[in-house]
């Protein structure tokens, strides 16, 4: 069971992964993008633990609305909103819950990555973090299928991830900043893949 | 990285406190949340003309605010659309009753906050149109991209919009207005030198000392060629080739001309590439009605420079030369 | 060298090909011999005022050409001075019978081939009066040096000058508004990058990645010393320290502030840096009556900034608050 | 004697050796000045040399008065009118004559000299042009004083003006544009000097 405490946990883990990988993340933004994207997670995510530490939520809905208002207040960018979007939709999804459950879970992470999608209109293959979020959610709801528990299904959602990431490798960017290379996007990971392989990462780190 | 700076996170807010104290009477600066508007906000009557976008495009957005043009800026960090919040408080402080323009340069960061902004404000009421700058002919316009990025056409349509907001058209009025002037801007910008984001402390791109980026984005995007350092004439025939072509302008066309340069761009070549540009659209029989030279859609210390052309006519022309009092451009008053 | 140009010998040439392209309607550009008047010259009745200069410092002198400023402005090779004969046709050009102010930077170049065209028009009986602009701190006046070097006074001096001959003051009570100007603006300068002369194919100086220049001249001249990078507030409180002792400006006094970029520096950079001076002007009880922040007297694309402080007065803000239309200085028309 | 065709070789000579000199003068300027000397040097008796070619003077006095306006109108900075002074106030004392005699040659050069220093105010040990002119005037009477012919009077100058031009090396400049340097002009050559020891060289060469 994922209780509040450890989504708590959760945020705290990413404003350290965030700050751990600013330059990693930067460096991906720098090569087909802005060189924006780690400073930009990184201020979002130090902000939403400071907010929830500040004024730590009742439930874990409101930890998660708590999330998605920082970010969209603190980003900006394109992963602003969308990060953002991932928190908003999750947030009801959980509702006013100490914990949640192997199916509180999938559904919530599967609501959120609905909403990045439907927000920015992006597909997996589209070189985006869709790549990194589809097969996560994907796999959440297949190990839970085979009977996993939170963590396992955390571990499979990281793993997919991870994976969706480096699929983004060869792929010509047909959204975001990205897209304007065309053909010379190609052979570069995508940095927001790469920010949503390490939010799933931490998630298991921590929720399970 | 050499910049005349304190701490890289503080430059976007420090920049802002020197803006105020500069022009105290032109506009206010609300700093949380961060955002700048005409001093005389809200204007009574008058549709309000907001925008913004990342900062580091200085004078845009802050410096066009002022009468005849913008009623509010919100300017994000280095290179980084503003948040939504901040967008939704700078049109609530501008909106007089006859709604609100947002101009959004057509980047997808800039388009998810300006249309979340959009929605916060609709949801209270307040009547909100957007038009999106897409003008950049550098980037292929298609399904199998984020469109095309917003360059130099913003500026021409801050100007444009703000004269005839300020003349009392109606918002869908303007909306109309703004979606013609869209339509018929083009832009392109070429970059001899990267820019380093303070908070990144290290050039976005990288160029060696004979090579170029053409169709660089305004973030240091890169473009449509990494091509080799050719002289000015040559430089501009491709620029103003790619521009004219695109939408297609034709002999006789009436225009309204923006060299831009990047930032780290010395006047004296901009005037040079103005003599190179100035012989190409006489050669292509189009009429040049107004023009600005210097300045105004930067990237920070880039060295380059980018081209606009927007069809003009006798009205565009007129609201042009309509007096506009902002702290970067300035006349008729 | 990336530079957006031609040939490197053409470029003062072609650039004011381009200026005149750009702004026929303020002025008209001579070509042999080479010198810049405004587009109503000669005005009746009314004193010229005629500067000039190296090339590579635009807007300085050519950008500041039309009603209000300058009369005429006489570019020379980059970094290198004018030569007499166009001095003196310039001067020719643009005189009406109320005889000529020379308007001269105090670089020895300068100084030698305006007193020779000063000379060259005297004998043909047209009355010329010339001031020097020595307002650069950085350089100890004695007579072991050729005097302080002009900076920044010179741009606040053209356009006060303009606008009192404008008014139809006479040829020596401009020669004395002058001299009271000259002798209550003082300025400072501070590169952090050098610049390269087309012609010359590379830097004049170079500077470490931690290194600044702090008194550097517009020509890329070294300076007072060479320092580390600093923050912004600490390089503000250095330069507005040495500015403000120097005359020295005292608690109360009203003074016109330009902050100078030098060509590649992003105005980003230069509002943050007013807000440093506005801090500080404001703890020694200065009062800031007018401003310019941006870039008007440059050194190619050189990265940094000049502060020039001018002790003002009623009369001079009244001065400076009169119309004037040039390329790089607009307002009140 | 020095004849019109050995002033007309003189100018000639000057173009050339100005252009290959021209980085040469103009890194001297860089280290103390502008670093244009090199490029004003180049430009001015390149349009001095065609000038007369284009125009060829009728006598000595008249080439000298060309050569000063060309310069006058083709150089600019500090060296413009410097040099422009030299050949100007040179050209009424050799006067409309086809050759000058050894005094003629002393007469032109000490008024050329005494022009330079008048109009620039600038004393021997100022560290500028006229650390060079100063030897080399006084080299010049005290060879012919001595019975030496044009030929030894322009060897004994251009060697003073070298020596001259050496001696610049540890002063600190009082005057021109290296005066702002103060200390920090020690050890560097003035670059004036330098082009008027090559001026001085030259004469050696084709004028004897
Ligand atoms: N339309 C979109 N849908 C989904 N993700 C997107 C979209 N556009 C951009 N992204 C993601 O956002 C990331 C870039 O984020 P960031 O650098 O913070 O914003 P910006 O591009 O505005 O600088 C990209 O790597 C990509 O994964
Ligand atoms: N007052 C002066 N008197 C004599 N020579 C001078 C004086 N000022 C400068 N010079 C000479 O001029 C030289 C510089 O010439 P140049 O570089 O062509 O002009 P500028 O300094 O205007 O760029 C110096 O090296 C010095 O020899
Ligand atoms: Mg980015
Ligand atoms: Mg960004
Ligand atoms: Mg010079
Ligand atoms: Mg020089």
């Amino acid at each position: 069971m994922a209780t509040l405490a450890r989504f708590a946990a959760w945020i705290a883990r990413l404003d350290a992964v965030y700050a751990e990988q600013k330059d990693y993340l930067t460096d991906l933004d720098a090569a087909i993008g802005d060189a924006d994207h780690g400073i930009n997670m990184a201020r979002g995510f130090a902000a939403a633990h400071q907010a929830i530490v500040a004024a730590p939520p009742a439930d874990v809905g409101a930890l998660l609305k708590a999330v998605a208002m920082t970010l969209i207040r603190t980003v900006g960018g394109a992963s602003g909103p969308l990060y953002g979007t991932f928190f908003l939709r999750a947030a009801p999804v959980a509702g006013a819950v100490a914990e949640v459950d192997a199916a509180g879970v999938e559904a919530l992470f599967a609501a959120g990555a609905a909403g990045i999608a439907e927000r920015g209109k992006a597909v997996v293959g589209d070189k985006t973090m869709i790549d990194a979020w589809g097969p996560a959610v994907e796999a959440l709801g297949a190990s839970r299928a085979a009977g996993g528990a939170v963590a396992d299904m955390l571990a499979a959602a990281a793993a997919a991830a991870a994976a969706g990431r480096d699929a983004t490798l060869p792929l010509v960017a047909r959204k975001g900043r990205a897209s304007y290379l065309g053909e010379r996007s190609r052979g570069h990971i995508d940095p927001g893949a790469a920010s949503t392989a390490l939010l799933l990462a931490a998630a298991h780190e921590t929720l399970g | 990285m050499k910049k005349l700076i304190n701490r890289p996170e503080d430059v976007v807010v420090e920049s802002l406190h020197g803006l105020a104290a500069a022009h105290g009477d032109l506009l206010r600066v609300s700093f949380d949340p961060l955002f700048v508007v005409r001093a005389d906000a809200p204007v009574a009557d008058k549709v309000a003309i907001v925008s913004g976008g990342g900062s580091g495009h200085e004078p845009l957005h802050a410096g066009f605010v002022g009468r005849g043009m913008l009623d509010a800026a919100c300017p994000g960090e280095v290179f980084t659309s503003p948040t939504p919040d901040r967008i939704e408080a700078a049109t609530r402080a501008v909106v007089s009753g006859r709604g609100a323009l947002h101009i959004v340069k057509n980047y997808t960061g800039d388009v998810l906050n300006f249309e979340t902004a959009a929605e916060l404000c609709r949801a209270d009421g307040i009547e909100v149109e957007a038009v999106v700058v897409a003008d950049d002919v550098a980037v292929e316009d298609s399904t199998f991209t984020a469109g095309r990025r917003g360059l130099g056409t913003t500026v021409l349509l801050e100007r444009l919009l703000g004269a005839a907001a300020e003349r009392g058209l109606g918002l869908d009025a303007l909306a109309a207005l703004a979606r013609r002037i869209c339509d018929t801007g083009r832009s392109m910008g070429v970059a001899l030198t990267p820019c380093t984001v303070p908070a990144a402390g290290r050039p976005t791109f990288t160029l060696a000392d004979d090579e170029i980026e053409i169709g660089v984005g305004i973030h240091g995007e890169p473009g449509r060629e990494r091509a080799k350092l050719r002289p000015a004439r040559e430089l501009m025939e491709q620029v103003a080739g790619a521009v004219i072509d695109d939408l297609p302008f034709r002999d006789g066309d009436d225009v309204i001309v923006l060299l831009n340069g990047m930032g780290g761009t010395p006047l004296m070549e901009l005037y040079l590439l103005y003599n190179e540009l100035h012989r190409i659209v006489a050669a292509k029989g189009l009429r040049v009605r107004r023009r600005l030279v210097g300045n105004y859609i930067t990237s920070l210390e880039m060295a380059g420079f980018s081209l606009t052309l927007l069809k003009a006519d006798d009205e565009l022309v007129a609201l042009w030369d309509d007096p506009v009092l902002t702290p970067a451009l300035r006349w008729g008053c």
